[in-house]
């Protein structure tokens, strides 16, 4: 895999860990906005209150959504997270 | 569903007063069943490729069952029973086959009525049929 | 195409239409560039069997990448890149022919000599 | 105008699919052996079908999404999977019992070899599939259906004692689980899920827009309402001649003797004609289902207007069903034991087919203000745990009464 390509498949696979190894939960959702022309990630939608997002039961806040600068890593098998996103830690 | 339920389930234990009593109850409804074909014959009011077709149906049924029956080791003391429900179904085949050969014949559809009406007793339904209806009640009694 | 939206909720496994109209597989992954720390960016859409083992349990990956073949790129799953895509509403829609971008898997076309077909 | 014809499409949809093998003889033997007392199971199932199928045409009127693809799209790759193997398993025993189905009834017709006549019915479907499009497709079946309704008149004629018929339409509960079996063989041949992914894709095929809604609900009403009917005629006749009489109805031969008793010989071919185009329209619903399913959960191109050669695989896909089907029946195994297995594991898999339409159905983001109303979103959810409850009971019912053999 050239280097910097990720799969949305593996996004939604890996766990979600702040930086001090405490679990944030999974990714269930990624949300992309238009910035100049192209789509970024603006950030992932995690815990269990994501399974509804993408269910289409409830909508994602924008409290939900964790952003991706805050993305320290992605590692083979889990994602490492600067801080625990406030919200995010609530779920 | 007629279609030996034994067959469903992995090998035949011995059949027992319950399984038998079924049986009988299901060459009771293939007699209910004939006679309502050969009603339609006697009448006039019916098509004879149906009655051949379903006659040949209700007789091939009426074939399992004797042979399921004659196959079957039954619960001690039940042989006699069984010998006669035997004896029934193969009578229940031949009548059934007398409709399913000649599917047009009223006089034929008459003989096949009076044959059926004979093993069922079809009187009113909660009648005492002489052979099935007795040969059920004596399977249950002796259940 | 919106401002802003999901990819699973409005992406993923959506169905892929081509200029002319016509079906041609399903948005069955999604190609991402970038790195933690820098803009992570949709660079393209995968379709097709082979991306099918990366999307299922781990367990099921060895049993599945038998079943619907593993990511050969080109023959059982093909890259169209997000420049390709015009729109993503009801279904994605792709600016050029499925032929064009590779993906008329019906390209066989055994019934056309059978007549009414 | 067009209204009139839409409604009559619905009508001819809703007979030609909706009165399949499954209701033929589930609603016959629940007659024969409880008499009325199961009736108040038919409405359940058939309001059930209304709903999800309303819903279902609304989804497709307005996101042109057929039921399939709202089940990959909301449910994922994974668990679509799951559903689409579990629903083609299940629609592949149904094409095979409506086969049956046909090669008994040419039998009882023509009184040759039913192997022959299965072979020849799926040959002779397949062809008028190929030729004739897909307008006349429904309407053959569909009207030919309607002779079905010597059943109603059968039922009607021989004067039902409408006290207990009344009376069967209050839910009892019974400890036989026969009984139980029963409702949940009626509810589930009624909620035959290839009927709804037939209608969702015609929808789609004829280019729904959020203009013919109205239309979709007569459909819904009107077609699956007058399904319903004919179910019940079957039912009410039985438990007036089989009943009584001690007949028990393992054949489909035994069925059209609803219609010869009182009707003659009219009545008879009236039955089997009815009852022959039921299940043929069946089997044609039954096998576009399928390929319907395959080509919607890949992406392919798919539907009858689309000539076969632009969507090939759509089109062997549906052929394919044909082929399997036979080879099902070549087994020897009994169409009716089929039937039972089909219709009573269908129930199975219908929860996760019916919960991605109700959430897409109230979702805002794809349905704008055509979302569920208060009736269809309550109702929508009443019925999830029906169906829920439906699909747990349904194996353990079909083992412990040995598929109603009781």
């Amino acid at each position: 895999m050239s280097a910097g390509v990720i799969k949305l498949s593996r996004l939604l696979e890996l766990r979600v860990e702040a930086e001090d190894g405490t679990p944030v939960g999974r990714v269930h959702d990624v949300r992309v906005r238009r910035v100049d022309g192209r789509y970024e990630v603006e950030g992932l939608i995690v815990g269990p209150r994501g399974l509804l997002v993408r269910l289409g039961w409830r909508r994602a806040r924008q409290r939900d959504v964790l952003a991706w600068k805050d993305v320290m890593a992605v590692d083979p098998d889990r994602l490492v997270v600067r801080r625990a996103n406030s919200s995010a830690r609530r779920m | 569903m007629v279609a030996c339920g034994c067959a469903l389930l992995a090998g035949c234990g011995p059949l027992d007063r319950a399984e038998l009593g079924r049986g009988v109850e299901s060459l009771s409804a293939l007699a209910a069943e004939g006679q309502l074909l050969a009603d339609g014959v006697v009448q006039d009011r019916t098509r004879s490729t149906h009655t051949r077709v379903h006659a040949g149906t209700l007789a091939g049924d009426a074939a399992h069952e004797a042979q399921k029956l004659a196959d079957a080791t039954v619960e001690a003391g039940a042989d006699r029973e069984r010998d006669e429900a035997v004896a029934v179904a193969q009578r229940l085949d031949d009548a059934l086959g007398e409709l399913e050969t000649f599917p047009g014949g009223e006089r034929t559809a008459a003989n096949v009525h009076r044959a059926l009406t004979k093993i069922q007793a079809l009187g009113d339904h909660r009648g005492h049929a002489d052979d099935l209806e007795r040969l059920a009640g004596r399977i249950k009694d002796g259940a | 195409m919106d401002e802003r939206f999901d990819l699973v909720y409005r992406l993923l496994d959506d169905q892929l239409v081509d200029v002319d109209g016509r079906r041609c597989g399903r948005v069955d992954d999604v190609e991402l560039t970038g790195a933690a720390g820098e803009p992570l960016v949709v660079t393209g859409l995968l379709t097709g069997r082979g991306a099918y083992a990366a999307r299922l349990p781990a367990r099921w990956r060895r049993l599945a990448r038998a079943l619907f073949g593993r990511d050969v790129r080109g023959s059982t799953a093909r890259r169209v890149p997000w420049t390709e895509v015009s729109d993503v509403g009801v279904t994605v829609a792709l600016r050029r022919r499925a032929a064009d971008l590779g993906l008329d898997g019906d390209d066989w076309r055994p019934l056309d000599r059978v007549p009414g077909g | 105008m067009k209204a009139v014809l839409q409604i009559a499409l619905g009508i001819i949809a809703a007979i030609g699919g909706f009165v399949d093998i499954g209701d033929l003889v589930f609603n016959s033997q629940a007659g024969a052996v409880f008499g009325y007392e199961l009736m108040w199971a038919v409405p359940i199932g058939v309001l059930g079908i209304g709903l999800y199928a309303e819903m279902c045409g609304r989804v497709a009127a307005v996101t042109k999404r057929p039921v399939f693809d709202v089940i990959r799209m909301r449910l994922g790759l994974t668990t679509g999977l799951i559903v689409l193997v579990a629903s083609l398993f299940v629609n592949l025993l149904t094409v095979a019992a409506e086969i049956g189905g046909v090669g008994l009834l040419l039998q009882l017709f023509f009184d040759a070899p039913f192997t022959l006549f299965a072979l020849l019915g799926a040959l002779a479907l397949a062809t008028i599939i190929w030729f004739v499009p897909f307008e006349g497709l429904e309407r053959l079946f569909g009207y030919a259906g309607l002779a079905l309704f010597v059943f109603v008149a059968a039922a009607l004629y021989l004067g039902p004692d409408w006290h207990s018929v009344a009376r069967g339409f209050v839910p009892e509960a019974k400890s036989s689980t026969l009984y139980w079996y029963f409702v949940v063989g009626l509810v589930a041949a009624a909620l035959m899920p290839y009927e709804v992914y037939f209608y969702s894709s015609g929808a789609v095929e004829e280019r729904w827009g959020p203009g013919d809604l109205r239309v979709n609900r007569l459909n819904a009403v009107i077609g699956y309402g007058i399904g319903g009917l004919l179910s019940l005629g079957i039912m009410v006749s039985a438990a007036q001649l089989f009943a009584p009489a001690g007949v028990s109805p393992d054949h489909l031969g035994t069925v059209p003797l609803l219609a010869q008793v009182p009707f003659g010989e009219t009545g008879l071919l009236l039955a089997l004609l009815g009852m022959l185009f039921a299940i043929g329209g069946a089997a044609v619903d039954a096998s576009f289902a399928g390929a319907y399913s395959i080509a919607q959960f890949a992406g392919w191109e798919w539907g009858k207007y689309r000539r076969a050669s632009g969507a090939p695989r759509f089109t062997l896909a549906w052929l394919l069903f044909f082929a399997l089907g036979l080879i099902v029946l070549m087994t020897g195994i009994d169409p009716l034991d089929l039937t039972e297995y089909s219709v009573v594991l269908s129930v199975v898999a219908l929860p996760l087919t019916y919960l991605p339409v109700l959430l897409i159905a109230r979702d805002r983001t794809f349905m704008g203000d055509h979302v569920n109303g208060a009736i269809a979103g309550s109702l929508g959810w009443v019925y999830f745990v029906v169906l829920v409850v439906v699909a747990v009971v349904a194996i353990p019912l079909l083992l412990a009464t040995n598929a109603g053999a009781g």
